[in-house]
């Protein structure tokens, strides 16, 4: 789960002790403006939105005066960014930035452990930067029982700093955010850029957090913080019943169990020629439930032509998936047709409840693939 | 021979009266997995089809005499379950089929597993079977069939798919594994090759990867360094979109690193081949032996 | 550090949410009446010393009113244990104890690590039941890592009772403890007795809590809560300054750097017949003030005949030493002989600064001790 | 040869801007160990005595091929440079000198030098000298005499009384190891007899005890199980009260156990002459090798 912006700072500044930039988050221009007049300073707009590049997308101004605030807000406000509607702005003081730097924590998936990353190229994408030039990207693995002792931040930090205050404030800072990734379960924990300023001081200067699914159920309150209004409709009442969708552009509608089965059953609706409506993967552990959720998403998509179940019993029950489905069929009805693959855990019983409905019943993966994919085209 | 678990297996179930553990409990016992035990604080005495249930590992290995776990408890409760497991002594192996533990705790667990020699599988994994000897997981016993192919896999469903066609094409399994698609896990596909490769019962494997992280390209570069029995892969989520998440954790694509593209191309280029549909891999494999 | 029965009480409860037995500390027969009038129940006045044993020496009595608290309470405060002076009592409602048991944690110097030990035994002392009974004493070493984990806990607890709601309640009493001793840097964290009541709640009935002395640098509000008035004066001073004094009965005062050189020390002025008036380690890196501070604590004392410097300077310089011995006396009257044996880093240039008090200097610990023997037989 | 410390080892000094960390840098020099860095943060560039000083110990060994490491920090900051010290790439052994650091950091600290495979000596010592080649400590060097008598002692001071009593005796020294007294320490007295043991250089062992645990019972089982080289022992404290604590952390009477009494029967037991006083000691010894 993505934080905004200025979630993420005020969790940095006020839990972590991180310096970041006076200022608020504001949802309309007159409140940008009222936070402008406080600041006394000229200040920085920012579009609080989930994607990256809106910067170049124009969701960033600089304004003079509390005017001008009021006039960049309003033009940032509801501005489209990559399909997301802008709905707050954070108005912080502008700075004057001597130089500019990155430094981030992530789960790295090799070496089982946090991994610190810093380079002296802030500001930017740091994909593009160890890309391009990865050798002004350093990696930093952390032991997670030692955790991170002010010795490792304060080499760290000396990647990017000479001079010895500035290496002691960075240091704190790492140290605070490396905190915040452990407290928070997070998948990801970032400044960048984090900047000196021509004062000299050291400031997070856009604050950034990816929480782990796993870890919310023990955080209630940073669960509280979703922007739902971010994400689409479909995905949350997905993820609410326990599924995992996501919506893609063809019109094939799948319902599977296992995202490595989904994936491949995606792979193989290429392989004949269609295209797949979504991704959906209705876990283990099914419930009746849920599928009858699955199929509401899936038949609210006018695209879809044709849905197609391929469902390999293990935890999942053939029988659950089953009676889901009959149930969804009592409970509205479905246009489209619907192809159906259901083996492996309690199949027989399956078969034997689905028989009443008169689906076509396949046996392996390819014909139920190949047939939608004809009655699709 | 065969690979982690044997007939000298003997399981013990942690969240055995929960829904999904009493009802493979029973999977277990059908296929004829030595199944002496059950756990659940507090419900000491009761059986769940006829096993008999502890308050903790400890005194179930103790009674039992059992060297497996396998963990269905809530994720809310695995970490827990998952350190009570390693730390009873006597323990060789801990399959973990619970989903949705959260990945910083993995981070120590994994560590703590090192450290007492236990082997992990899992976690968010259908967990292994060595066909005709023993089943710990969820896997559906009837579409495995004893043999000399070893199959490892980071998907669940997917590695039925891909079994059941393996099975119907006479290819038997000497063991599978479903090493569980999350970012830590215990066993790696590295682990269960040198497994696979000193294994005198195996005679060629099947990888099923997916996208995300590069466990595949070093997967390629072990084979090659390392092995020389026979191996071919499937990799799932060669048409997804980069950037959405699929579900697994692990099924991310970070920048430029993890797509299917890429893992084709590093077994291809130490000569695994790989299959472009599931249903291709039993004539791939069976050329290869 | 030791602290007070009533200080590791409202650490456990208030920070630890470990259940203790309602009540409260008073410092009078006035006060003890009052909680009494507020517990309205019976109560048990128990005395807060620092020192075992205070039950058989009568410091612990039960009240049935609050006019019986006064009498009680007047009859405890001012009591002699073991040569502390009783300034404070804990004033709590008296419980129906159904169990009793022996839960704490130390750090094992072998395994290295926090070991947890419960007894079925509770309500005497561990050590004894150690080893008049050992099977009936439990070992858990922890893995400081992992920490105390749930199912540890419950495994612990569970040597303790049967029933499940016990080991519950117990178990989180324990999750509590482990976490005091950890956090507070203690050497033990102790409940004894831990009772089950006639009601079948799960207490704390006294609780102990010693603090490393190492680690209390880091805990400023801990380390406020030093009982000064229950520890010997001279010892206080010496901690003061830096110093390791133990007060002892014979008449060789003994100043030494090093613990091991000081016990050894004492160990020869036996072997020579004679008794040491004290333990006294200068420590390494010593400065001339704490020989001033350390010849002030010794004089003070009216048994002694001689003193003897035994110093083989590392760390501690020969010369800091020898300034220090010249500083105190110039500062003040020595009225007893003072023998010294310098050797070691700086040896000449502190020979070169005794020369001028024309002190009886020695070149070995054997010499020197047996010249103190005779001296003060 | 020579245990732990020799003419190959290279010394980073941490703190070596401090009182005591410039003091014995001096006398390392003087008696012509390899000090070739100190470290202390943000001092850079400095030089103490002509050793150069970097801001961190992964830079200093980078920089000079450090092995080995002496820690002088105050104990506020000294767990934080225990950690820095094992984590430096080609570091091999670290002597903390520093008194007064909390045991429960020493637990965790002992875990990160096992798993490293770095020699911690101490805390709370002072340090280690093989004679003639290196001296990683405060000790003082003139005392010492290159021979084959191996030394180990959970004492300072006392050590070098004996040590000065071996010299005079002519009997020089392999190695001398102050292990420390504090509860948690890196290495003990199995530890340093066992490197004795495979010392070529060392022909007889004086191990120097005191009060408070039961290291020396271990060492005396180990010296019986393990050691064909004569040992002899000495054990201070043998008057002191019980409960009375006596500077050191370990220097405690815990119940019945711990007791001079006991350490020196665990000994005698097992055939280890003990000294009643110390300068009994060369004597012993001498008839011992």
């Amino acid at each position: 789960m993505k934080l905004q912006e200025y979630q993420t700072k005020s969790i940095f500044e006020e839990r972590y002790g991180i310096p970041t930039v006076e200022g608020a988050v504001a949802s309309s221009p007159e409140e940008a403006r009222a936070i402008a007049e406080k600041l006394r300073s000229r200040v920085a707009i920012k579009a609080q939105v989930l994607v990256g590049g809106r910067g170049k997308a124009g969701g960033i101004k600089l304004a003079e005066n509390p005017d001008d605030a009021f006039e960049k807000a309003s033009a940032i406000l509801g501005m489209d960014i990559k399909g997301i509607n802008v709905k707050k702005v954070l108005v912080v003081k502008a700075i004057n930035i001597a130089q500019e730097a990155y430094v981030g924590v992530v789960l790295d998936r090799k070496r089982k452990c946090p991994v610190v990353i810093v380079s002296g190229e802030g500001g930017v994408e740091i994909e593009v930067v160890a890309k391009e030039t990865p050798e002004k990207v350093h990696q930093f693995p952390i032991n997670p029982c030692a955790g991170m002792r002010p010795y490792k931040a304060r080499t760290i930090i000396g990647k990017l700093y000479d001079d010895q205050n500035k290496i002691k404030a960075g240091a704190k800072i790492l140290m605070g955010l490396y905190k915040a990734f452990i407290d928070c379960d997070a998948s990801l924990a970032e400044i960048n850029p984090l900047v000196v300023t021509a004062e000299g001081d050291v400031l997070a200067v856009d604050s950034k957090m990816v929480l782990d699914d796993n870890g919310l159920f023990r955080h209630e309150n940073l669960a509280a913080l979703r922007n739902l209004d971010e994400e689409n409709p479909a995905e949350n009442e997905a993820r609410e019943a326990g599924l995992s969708f996501v919506k893609l552009d063809g019109n094939i509608g799948c319902v599977v169990n296992g995202a490595g089965l989904a994936m491949a059953t995606m792979d193989l609706v290429k392989h004949f020629g269609a295209e797949p409506a979504n991704f959906l993967d209705i876990g283990g552990s099914s419930n009746p439930e849920k599928v009858v959720t699955a199929l509401k998403i899936i038949t609210r998509d006018p695209n879809v032509k044709v849905i197609l179940f391929n469902i390999f019993g293990g935890i999942t029950r053939c029988d659950d998936v089953a009676n889901g489905l009959i149930k969804a069929l009592d409970e509205f009805k479905v246009d489209v047709p619907i192809l159906v693959r259901l083996t492996g855990t309690n199949e027989n019983e399956a078969r034997e409840i689905l028989s009443r409905a008169n689906l076509p019943m396949f046996t392996t993966m390819d014909k139920v693939v190949s047939e939608a994919a004809k009655l699709a085209s | 021979m065969s690979v982690y678990v044997d007939e000298n297996t003997k399981v013990v179930v942690q969240g055995i009266t929960g829904r999904d553990g009493a009802f493979h409990t029973k999977g277990m016992l059908d296929y004829g997995t030595k199944v002496v035990a059950g756990v659940t604080p507090g419900k000491k005495g009761q059986e769940v089809h006829g096993v008999p249930v502890f308050n903790d590992v400890a005194t179930a290995v103790e009674k039992t005499g059992a060297n497996t776990s396998i963990i269905f408890v809530p994720p809310q409760f695995a970490t827990d379950a998952l350190y009570e497991a390693a730390d009873a002594p006597g323990m060789k192996v801990v399959v973990c089929v619970t989903e949705g533990i959260p990945p910083l705790d993995m981070v120590n667990i994994y560590d703590f597993y090192l450290d007492k020699g236990v082997r992990l599988i899992g976690p968010n994994c259908p967990g292994i079977i060595s066909p005709g000897k023993s089943k710990v997981g969820i896997l559906p016993g009837n579409i495995f069939k004893q043999g000399n192919i070893g199959v490892v896999s980071r998907s669940g469903t997917l590695t039925y798919e891909v079994v059941d066609s393996l099975t119907r094409a006479g290819l038997g399994q000497s063991t599978c594994i479903g090493i569980g698609g999350d970012q830590i896990i215990g066993t790696n596909f590295l682990d269960a090759l040198s497994a696979f490769q000193i294994d005198p019962e195996t005679q060629g494997v099947v990888l099923i990867g997916e996208i995300g992280g590069t466990d595949e390209q070093e997967a390629a570069k072990f084979i090659a360094d390392n092995m020389d029995k026979p191996v071919t892969a499937f990799i799932a989520g060669q048409t997804a979109p980069p950037g959405k998440r699929m579900g697994h954790a692990g099924a991310i694509i970070a920048g430029s690193e993890g797509t299917a593209a890429e893992k084709i191309a590093a077994f291809k280029n130490v000569g695994v081949p790989v299959a472009k549909i599931p249903s291709e891999l039993p004539e791939l494999m069976a050329k290869s032996l």
